[in-house]
């Protein structure tokens, strides 16, 4: 065991009780854009790949390396997009008053 | 042991420490509706910073790769998020997962090329887990999308001795990342564990009904999540383990609520077959119910105070969501008090029908849940029924024998009465018949959701309005 | 960088992990009466473990000084945890603190004069706050204990420029830290920074009033769990941290949550000297009231329906939770509704008024917090007030020249009629006359709470049973 | 800044949030023993002391961590008595249906 792994577990049971306290928080309304979103931030994975993309540490790593961080970059924007597309669409009583209203 | 960091490394770590705040934020802002969109803001910043923050790292060296894969990646990710249609989000979903275990599963093979043979145990057994977590959810995953999109054949793919097979593959690659920690240097097993948890991720989702995909997708991005997580063990970088106990925390936390709901176990949905089922009850037997036209069913909500709407997964399916949007909007400047009754699973995913509700511009706060809206069936004169049926079956109550008995419902039976939009007498997703429909309260607007719908809706318009209706 | 550690230390660490979940689900747990009780199960294990596991520390290496300490430790903590009177809670938490801030700053002591004079530029930081945090709570806190307990004089000692006076005790001793943080070999500092430390604590605590000592109790509880945390920085032990980290935002928490019940601020709570006020307006002109004996307030008790009883920092003077307790199970058994309500910031602590009533039996889902019960006042035939005052002010809703306005109150005056039981028209802890009392429909029955509503009971206990009551 | 600083700093931040989620999940009901338990669970700083107590690194350290070790098992000791003292008298309707039942 080494110093590394005793503090990623710490991270790591430290960070799945504030998920589960936050996750189990979000209303049912919003489950759907929390699927989204929670896929947009695990392709943080981002970073692990863009130091092999960019590392020039023979071609194959470069090229898996560069992979990853195409693969992580489409969740990024895709997620965040659509995420907020969802969002956006929720509304309170207020809007609907006039019917016809398209979605914004 | 004080090992100390460049200032730089310091500035990037700390950055790192932002991020991850940001996105626990994130998560809790998405608490409620009116806070959710400063949540995506929060996540949008996180991400963003730790992007700059990378590239300052010493070892990026050459630049033209990344660029291009960022630009890429962009180029598609665009359209994925922007033209998508709510109802094909359960696929993107999918889709996405596949991205970032495919991500998370190559990033661990290169790490594993470059630091072999000297390989610290305990890392390689993360390195290991990381490997396998995402090379399976990436085929897993694919499989789903297919599934749902409908490239793949649906109806699920049953064999005898099939869990057996696959516990093989799964054992003996999760045998060979073994071997791999006694010994890193045993390099050529490693193409075969990544070949093993392709397939097993194969088989895995090509056994399951495209109507349990929902379960399986969550289940799927726990694991993603997980493997994201195993990648920061690897490179022992907190921000990825953060992101990655987030993301899969919550994709567990959404399967259970979803087998709750179904009031069914994991095993049951992994092994179960459920789909096949679906299949096989397709067809129900005949008996007498009482039908209802486009004309009739206006009146008869015409003449209602309270009417209560259930949709299901038939609106999805129709896309009847605007004109369901429009019926209420017209109902209610009639006076006629409009409720929407959501149940979890309704729909194929979790919040299924608030979006497409939501899509169609129906105020939230005129939708409630199931605990909030059972309680008022009985006052209401009409419920009507937009596609659902498995949770509106009162044999989940009753018949002990059901596949969905225990799984909790809303009381539409309860309703004074009840008008049922579907186009024949066909089961639901759980593929078993529904008393509901023979009821004497109940009547049957046969035809599918979305044309039948923009019939009543025409009728209604065309009626005098009532006089002194205010709302 | 590679730093393996043997398999002792592995495990040490392990069990640490193990209690820092077990301090958070302790906490989680909390959340609710029925699970609370093993909530401070699972304390004790993580502590037992934590504990156990730390002596087989390597630097251990004689154990009869510890030996000792554990003894006489538990010998002065059982007392304190078994025979302390629940009206006392408030100081004995007070005097705990200090004993947890001494700890942090004995030790903080210890490792400046074990590691100087290299000590690494961060770590003097944590080593200074941890030790300038913990020896101002320490006196800080005994002072607060001190007057609550009555052996201090409670009332707040204020001359002009007092807080330039300590705002400069607090900033040399600052000044000094940082000086260290420079050149950790000016070892003559440290002492003088110990000695500010002890002084600003008493200076800070000694310009408060008796009556604002819970607030500023837990604000001094969230300085101990930061000065755990930055020991947990200096010895960098996670468990440390995560336990200080806890303290420290359950007492800023709990701080912020009797500001917002009182509506103030901090600031006016450290530097208003609000409790001298309180002595100013002690004595307050007389206006007429209608007073009301015991044997009159038993009948117009007894002719109601719903009666809701409001508890305040009187019936804790008095030690009248019992009396009270028999008056409402007779009203009960006489079928009469009886509701407790619980504001905020009733008594002196947060919480004050459900530990004492649950000491007397009343169980607890028949207390009801300010947003549940406001409503419910206008369907009570009777309030019966026992001895509170402020949190029944209705001067908060309406004179924005008080010192209350703004404070959210229980609406008593919205009753039919009110019956206020207390010694006399003195004022309560804000020091201001209540509206409340000169209404109408108020009648005022004078005595100590204890005997007076012993005398009440007495009466109802004398009257014939009703006929046919059921509950 | 050394790594530890990093660590350290990750793990405050985390638990805080967690200390955060937690806490304002506890109702104003068990506020008076919410505040004892934290106050016994961050006596915790025993395992800080108790090496200085029995690390023989000169008599002061010595004498300054037995005197830690003393403060801080008070304040575990009378903490978890005091609240589970507190929490055995919280009770739901069936008890005081009989009055005169004494708290246990
Ligand atoms: N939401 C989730 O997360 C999730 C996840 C996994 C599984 N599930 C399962 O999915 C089911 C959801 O229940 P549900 O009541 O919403 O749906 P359902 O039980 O699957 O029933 C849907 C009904 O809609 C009708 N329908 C289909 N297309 C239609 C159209 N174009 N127009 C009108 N009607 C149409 C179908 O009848 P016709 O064919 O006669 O029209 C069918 O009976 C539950 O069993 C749940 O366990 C949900
Ligand atoms: N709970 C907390 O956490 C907290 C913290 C800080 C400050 N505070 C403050 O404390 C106050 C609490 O309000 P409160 O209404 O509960 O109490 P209060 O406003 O302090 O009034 C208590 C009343 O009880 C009466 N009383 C005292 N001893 C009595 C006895 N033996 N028998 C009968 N009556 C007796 C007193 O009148 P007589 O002298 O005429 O009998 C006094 O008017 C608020 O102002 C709040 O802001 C509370």
């Amino acid at each position: 065991m080494t110093r590394n792994l005793e503090v990623s577990l710490y991270i790591f049971v430290l960070a799945s009780f504030i998920g589960y306290q936050v996750i189990t928080r979000v209303p049912g309304l919003l489950h759907t854009p929390l699927m989204s979103l929670t896929n947009a931030l695990s392709a943080i994975s981002l970073v692990g790949s863009l130091i092999l993309a960019g590392a020039r540490e023979g071609s194959m790593t470069t090229m898996l390396g560069s992979v990853a961080v195409f693969a992580s970059m489409t969740n990024v924007v895709s997620g965040f997009l659509i995420t907020d597309r969802m969002l956006k669409m929720f509304r309170r009583r207020e809007a609907p008053k006039k019917p016809g209203v398209t979605p914004q | 042991m004080i090992a100390a960091i460049s200032g730089r490394d310091a500035a990037i770590t700390l950055i790192y420490l932002l991020a991850a705040a940001c996105f626990i934020l994130a998560l809790k802002w998405l608490s409620h509706p009116t806070t959710a969109r400063r949540g995506v803001l929060a996540g949008e910043i996180g991400m963003g910073a730790a992007l700059v923050a990378t590239l300052f790292n010493a070892r990026i060296v050459e630049f033209q790769w990344i660029a291009i894969a960022l630009v890429l990646g962009s180029a598609l990710g665009v359209p994925l998020g922007l033209l998508v249609p709510m109802t094909a989000v359960p696929q993107r979903t999918a889709l996405s997962h596949a991205f970032g275990a495919l991500a998370a599963g190559l990033v661990g093979t290169a790490e594993f090329y470059l630091n072999k043979p000297d390989i610290e145990k305990t890392t390689m057994v993360a390195l290991g887990l990381e490997v396998v977590l995402g090379f399976l959810t990436f085929t897993g995953s694919l499989m789903a999308a297919g599934k749902l999109q409908g490239i793949v054949r649906d109806r699920p793919w049953v064999y005898k001795g099939q869990n057996l097979v696959n516990l093989a593959i799964l054992g003996s690659a999760l045998v060979m990342v073994g071997l791999l920690v006694a010994d890193p240097s045993r390099t050529v097993f490693f193409p075969i564990i990544i070949l093993g948890s392709l397939v097993f991720g194969v088989m895995l989702v090509i056994r399951i009904g495209g109507a349990d995909m929902p379960t399986v997708i969550s289940l799927l991005n726990s694991y993603a999540g997980l493997s994201a997580a195993m990648m920061g063990f690897v490179l022992n970088n907190k921000l990825l383990i953060i992101a990655g106990a987030l993301d899969g925390s919550s994709g567990l936390l959404l399967s259970i609520i979803m087998c709750r709901a179904m009031n069914r176990s994991f095993a049951n949905v992994l092994f179960g077959g459920f789909g096949a089922e679906e299949a096989r009850a397709g067809e129900v037997e005949q008996r007498p119910v009482r039908s209802v036209g486009p004309e009739e069913t206006a009146m008869i909500l015409d003449a209602s105070r309270l009417v209560i709407v259930v949709p299901g997964y038939g609106m999805a399916a129709a896309q009847a969501q605007h004109k369901v949007r429009e019926l209420s909007d017209l109902l209610m400047r009639r006076g006629i008090q409009v409720k929407f009754a959501i149940h979890p699973v309704a729909g194929r995913m979790p919040g299924h029908m608030n979006v497409l509700l939501a899509e169609a511009n129906v105020p939230y706060d005129q939708l409630f849940d199931l605990d909030a809206v059972n309680p008022e069936f009985p006052l209401a004169e009409v419920v009507l029924v937009v596609g659902a049926n498995d949770v509106v079956n009162p044999a989940a109550r009753t018949d002990t024998a059901s596949p969905i008995y225990g799984m909790p419902i809303l009381d539409v039976d309860k309703a004074q009465s009840v008008i049922v939009v579907k186009r024949s007498m066909r089961s639901g997703f759980a593929g078993i018949d529904n008393e509901l429909f023979y009821l004497e309260k109940t009547q049957m607007l046969f035809g599918d959701a979305k044309s039948i719908l923009g019939e009543v809706v025409d009728e209604l318009s065309r009626m005098p309005a009532k006089e002194g209706v205010s709302r």
